[in-house]
């Protein structure tokens, strides 16, 4: 049986992962890394380091891939590899109830796709976490607009709650998620934000440069829980929409 | 190994855009910081327990907890409190929706802490006898405050107060933690988008070393200064 | 009255040990008022406590015809009770110790003019020619601009005396102030003292050169294990000292 | 889980609370703390007896030192010790045979490593700085009493320094307590600190578990002060 | 050879100012050699330079016929080449410093006996006993677990003396080791230091007591602005002395 180190951190990111009071692994990526390592037949023991850690640890062979909802960019190929996305989750705005609903609009580039419409977050700010696709779109659509980056989604939608900001720009999981246990302070969902190539293809596996073997059958894997409905099994106990996207 | 290099000149600029941030934390949080320092030192080594007691307890607290800890406390506890309260209504609140102030109330009150700190240690470390000359000529407690013990305290713990500052400029990163991006925010920000760990760590200490070397080269100066006294290096 | 210093009834304790055990002394303006005692006798703290550098446990001390007002703590111990007063008194009252004490961060010419500058208010430039005058009477005028601990232990010795003959003060206490010096200077110095003496200024000198005592002082006082044996006129108690004790700690000396 | 369990289960020792999490994460703070800062004392020794040494080389090796180590990343050092460390290891033990093709460092000796070594940067200068203040007297008495600069060292240097070093190096080591929270990103360990992250981003009760790590680090404090308090006492016998 | 101490054309400056100007000395065993001069004139400073606290910057200094290997630098200022022979030669030569210099964070007993344990490496029970031996012979066994800080000026000096002593060492070298005692205990320790001249031991001894140069010393060395202006037998030189700086420094000392 093959082992491989799977590297997560355990800084929770509910529902997708989350090391829970006693020191269990749970989520939505939890389960389907189990499905994924039945199918490939291997022994998947996780390694719990800290988001800092895990690019270093997966370049020193102290793990060989990082199964932590990591965003496929181009940036990121050229220092690691990824897997085929296993999952796509679209950006959603939330804000108060004293910001208006956002609107769509079609993209200015011409090529046909829709965006949020800058001009109804005009003279607003929008925060967004550093560092993720999400921030990426706001600086590029939103210039009429003052784009505040946090360190994490936590704390601007803490500071959403506060007022700080008026809306957040982030993952619609934890956007619904939050939204949810905040009604009674006013916050909402304002827009799902349209796909955009800004957003890439989804999260996907890291792996180490040129570890092609493990890339391929980690893809076979992926496309045969896909095939076999087991991913949606799994995708189930999670969400009540298609994770997986288009 | 070129490529890094390559790399991490693309950094640069921005990286260098982050300095003056990191340079008016700093400065800001060490001149308040540290002014702070004096009446907590003070009033740490005061009789009156009404003035030692509060004052030992804030150093307690400073030290004893994780800036990280005070820092969201003071940013995003204040933010509980913010909702529809008449704060967002006044003409302040432009001001307090910026994580900047809070940065430097944060980092100005934990240096305060610490460094109190040391000074209470370094002013209790005068040599006795000479307090007790300027007692014998008549000298107000105040006065001989101002002209001996501090001076004679700033000598003994300059060399400590440097390390202070150095911490507190590393420190500073934390303001990232309320969307104040200085140098090292900056190079994790970078960090996370590329996936490159070391270059852009590297090229924030490469900015760190240049910093910190300018500092200490001038406390050195005023070190050298302040103790002309005893030039005569000791060999241990 | 003319008693410039009047100590009454004074007791010191450290711990267990009673240092001094209810000393009473007088000092009229320009006596001069030379202690003697050996070794431990509690000469240092006396003199430390006239100026509250050592809280008394109990006794009194005017200055001037002014007491210094103290209140007794119950745990036995005695504060002043007004700290302006002190000050003020501290002021009239300059004192050379026995370690000497400059103040290690400022040069010997900045030792000298710091608490005329500061506590009596003279202005700088008259406090500086002032200091570099006393300098030079002392002997080290060069070494103004020394720091103390560049200085041998003469020169040092000699920078406090100049210290404290910058307060102009009423009373001065000197606690050995020739200990560390060569016998020609010490000849110089206490030539200084005469002429203090002679200026009207009340003193109270701890020393050892019973010369001095025999010459300058107008009243000796030996003290011994933290009580004053026996005081009186310096040649007739140097001639004929009825204490046993007295006699005996004379006896060693070569006159 | 239930949506809303009471704080109190929350922190409870039982299966679902997070009580044993934070003791775990204490005894990491502890460990990784104690270890780094014992290291940190004998670099910043070292460092402040080379500063203050007649040797040019020594000096400007230990002026190296505090400039480079006080000035990079916590970060960078850690990572580079850890992941680089076993490359370099292993390369000079392939000179020595061909055997040890499987070096390890361990998360919790690099840290401590690594923590220990910058630590020991601003030692060096807590120290110096009291080793300054000693008055001179009293080391020339031990030189010409024939000590070496050994004993010297340990005899009459140490315990005067500790007089003005100990706020310093008070606060060196409750910045130690805060700063080992670095050995969760090698894996496997959480401190105190991370554990306090970790809690509140699986409950998102940020501030409860923000509030437990910052009373249990107070508690660190606590007996720190009363230890620090007790050793001051003892240094300032001779001279109250 | 049996000259224990042998110093030749000593010269030490500070910055500017050259304190020491070419001094030698020799000493054979048993010597006892006073060495009076001014305040300032260099003689602490010519202490200092034997045991190497101060670098000469020039000059020998050699202790039982064993020369100190010295390095100049290239600036002028010069290095032990072998510390361990320094170390070793400074464990036979005792020094009384003019300001004693006790280690102020241990008692007197522990003062006492801390060089011999840890440096001579006698066994702890015997340095206490010897210790507590000469702590009496001074007079201040009653003081033994007090602090340096809580000692009279005059204790402080009897305590370095028996720390001095404890070392058992073949050369002492005394910086005004009586200047804080009274009389009575001068004459003492001048009793203490006389045995020791008779056991053989060799002392350097800077003072202000002519009387004890006298009696006691094998050789005056008159210091004068850093060179020996004058030396030789004690009462010859205190009788007739040629140098004009000598005739002025003696008249001032009443003999
Ligand atoms: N570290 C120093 N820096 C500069 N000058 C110094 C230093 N130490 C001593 N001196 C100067 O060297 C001269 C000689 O000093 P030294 O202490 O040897 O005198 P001394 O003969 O022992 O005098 P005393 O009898 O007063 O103790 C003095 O003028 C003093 O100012
Ligand atoms: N802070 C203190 N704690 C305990 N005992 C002390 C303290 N200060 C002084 N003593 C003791 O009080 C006694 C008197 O000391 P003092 O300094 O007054 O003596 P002195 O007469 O000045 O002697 P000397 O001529 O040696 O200077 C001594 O036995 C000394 O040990
Ligand atoms: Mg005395
Ligand atoms: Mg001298």
């Amino acid at each position: 049986k093959d082992k491989i180190r799977v590297g997560i951190s355990p800084e929770a990111y509910p529902p997708f992962t989350s090391f829970n009071a006693k020191n269990v692994w749970e989520g939505f990526e939890i389960d389907l890394l189990a499905a994924l390592c039945k199918q490939m037949d291997a022994d998947c023991p996780i390694v719990s380091i800290a988001w800092d850690g895990l690019i270093p640890a997966l370049t020193g062979k102290k793990i060989d891939i990082i199964f932590n909802s990591m965003s496929i960019t181009e940036e990121r190929m050229k220092v690691i590899d990824f897997s085929d996305k296993y999952y796509n989750s679209p950006a959603e705005l939330i804000g108060g109830k004293d910001a208006p609903k956002v609107t769509t609009t079609a993209n200015p580039d011409g090529k046909g796709g829709m965006i949020a419409n800058p001009a109804d977050l005009k003279g607003k700010t929008i925060g967004v976490q550093t560092a993720t696709i999400h921030a990426d779109y706001a600086q590029k659509y939103f210039k009429d607009s003052t784009v505040k980056v946090y360190d994490t989604a936590d704390n601007h939608n803490a500071d959403l709650v506060a007022g700080r900001i008026d809306y957040a720009l982030l993952d619609s999981v934890a956007a619904d998620d939050f939204a949810k246990a905040n009604a009674a302070k006013g916050i909402e969902a304002k827009l799902i934000v349209p796909g955009d190539p800004i957003f890439g293809v989804g999260a996907g596996a890291g792996l180490r440069k040129g570890d092609a073997k493990l890339k391929d059958k980690l893809n076979a894997a992926i496309k045969a829980v896909r095939a076999s409905g087991e991913y949606d099994m799994v995708a189930k106990k999670y969400f009540n929409f298609n994770i997986y996207g288009e | 190994m070129n490529e890094s290099f390559t790399f991490i000149a693309s950094i640069a600029p921005t990286l260098l855009a982050a300095v003056p941030m990191t340079l008016v934390l700093t400065f800001l949080s060490a001149v308040i910081g540290n002014s702070l320092a004096l009446p907590i030192a003070v009033a740490r080594l005061s009789g009156n327990v009404f003035v030692r007691y509060p004052s030992a307890f804030f150093i307690f607290v400073m030290r004893g907890t994780p800036l990280l800890a005070q820092t969201y406390l003071i940013y995003y506890g204040l933010g509980e409190l913010l909702p529809g309260s008449w704060v967002q209504q006044s003409f302040l609140w432009p001001y307090l929706r910026e994580g900047f102030w809070y940065a430097v109330f944060a980092f100005s009150l934990n240096t305060a802490g610490y460094t109190g700190e040391i000074l209470r240690g370094a002013i209790e470390a005068v040599p006795r006898g000479e307090i007790e000359a300027a007692k014998a000529y008549g000298m107000s407690s105040r006065m001989i405050f101002w002209r001996i013990k501090l001076p004679r305290a700033v000598q003994i713990c300059l060399p400590t107060m440097t390390g202070e500052t150095i911490l507190l400029l590393k420190a500073t990163s934390l303001a990232s933690l309320i969307t104040v991006w200085e140098v090292m925010g900056t190079a994790r920000q970078i960090q996370k988008v590329t996936f490159r760990v070391y270059e852009p760590l590297l090229a924030a200490g490469f900015i760190y070393i240049v910093l910190v070397f300018i500092l200490t080269r001038v406390l050195m100066i005023v070190e050298r200064r302040i103790n002309r006294h005893r030039l005569d290096p000791v060999a241990a | 009255m003319d008693t410039t210093l009047k100590v009454e009834d004074l007791h010191k304790r450290f711990g267990e040990v009673e240092v001094l055990k209810g000393v009473s002394l007088a000092a009229k303006t320009g006596d001069v008022i030379a202690m003697i005692g050996s070794s431990g006798s509690g000469k240092s703290t006396l003199l430390r406590c006239i100026n509250l550098l050592e809280m008394p446990n109990s006794g009194r001390v005017a200055v001037n015809g002014e007491l210094i007002r103290m209140k007794s703590l119950p745990d036995g111990t005695a504060l002043p009770e007004d700290q302006k007063q002190v000050e003020r008194i501290r002021s009239k009252l300059a004192m050379v110790f026995q370690s000497f004490n400059l103040w290690s961060h400022r040069t010997i010419l900045e030792n000298v003019i710091e608490a005329p500058v500061h506590v009596l208010k003279v202005p700088r430039k008259e406090a500086i020619e002032r200091a570099e005058a006393l300098l030079a009477k002392v002997g080290i005028a060069e070494k103004r601009n020394f720091y103390p601990n560049h200085l041998s232990g003469g020169q040092q010795q000699r920078a406090a005396i100049a210290r404290a003959l910058a307060m102009e003060p009423s009373v001065l206490l000197f606690d050995e102030p020739t200990s560390a010096l060569d016998p020609e200077l010490v000849g110089e110095v206490l030539q200084v003292m005469r002429k203090l003496a002679e200026e009207g200024r009340t003193m109270l000198v701890v020393t050892h050169e019973m010369g001095f005592a025999r010459d300058v002082a107008s009243q000796i006082v030996f003290l011994h294990k933290g009580q004053i044996e026996e005081q009186g006129d310096p040649r007739e108690l140097l001639a004929n000292p009825k204490s046993e004790r007295l006699k005996q700690f004379l006896s060693s000396t070569r006159h | 889980m239930d949506p809303t369990p009471s704080l109190f289960a929350l922190m409870s020792f039982g299966p679902d609370g997070w009580g044993m999490r934070f003791v775990e994460g204490l005894v990491v703070t502890l460990e990784v703390s104690a270890a780094s800062y014992f290291l940190s004392l004998i670099f910043g020794l070292l460092g402040a007896s080379a500063k203050l040494s007649t040797s040019p080389t020594l000096r400007r090796i230990a002026d190296l030192y505090t400039t480079l180590v006080r000035a990079l990343p916590e970060l960078l050092l850690l990572l580079l010790i850890y992941f680089s460390g076993a490359d370099a290891i292993k390369f000079v033990l392939s000179f020595i045979s061909a055997d040890f093709e499987d070096v390890e460092i361990d998360p919790f000796i690099a840290a401590v490593a690594a923590l220990g070594f910058i630590g020991g940067a601003y030692m060096t200068e807590v120290m110096r700085g009291a080793i300054l203040s000693i008055p001179t007297g009293q080391i020339e008495a031990a030189k010409a009493s024939g000590m070496s600069k050994l004993l010297t060292l340990r005899r009459v240097i140490v315990p005067q320094m500790l007089r003005y070093a100990l706020p310093g190096m008070g606060n060196l080591w409750l910045s130690a307590t805060k700063d080992s929270s670095l050995i969760s990103v090698l894996g496997q360990t959480q401190d105190l600190l991370f554990m306090g992250y970790r809690a509140s981003a699986v409950t998102k009760h940020y501030g409860f578990f923000y509030s437990v790590a910052a009373i249990m680090f107070l508690g660190i404090t606590i007996v720190s002060v009363i230890a620090i308090r007790i050793i001051e006492a003892r240094v300032n016998r001779g001279y109250r």
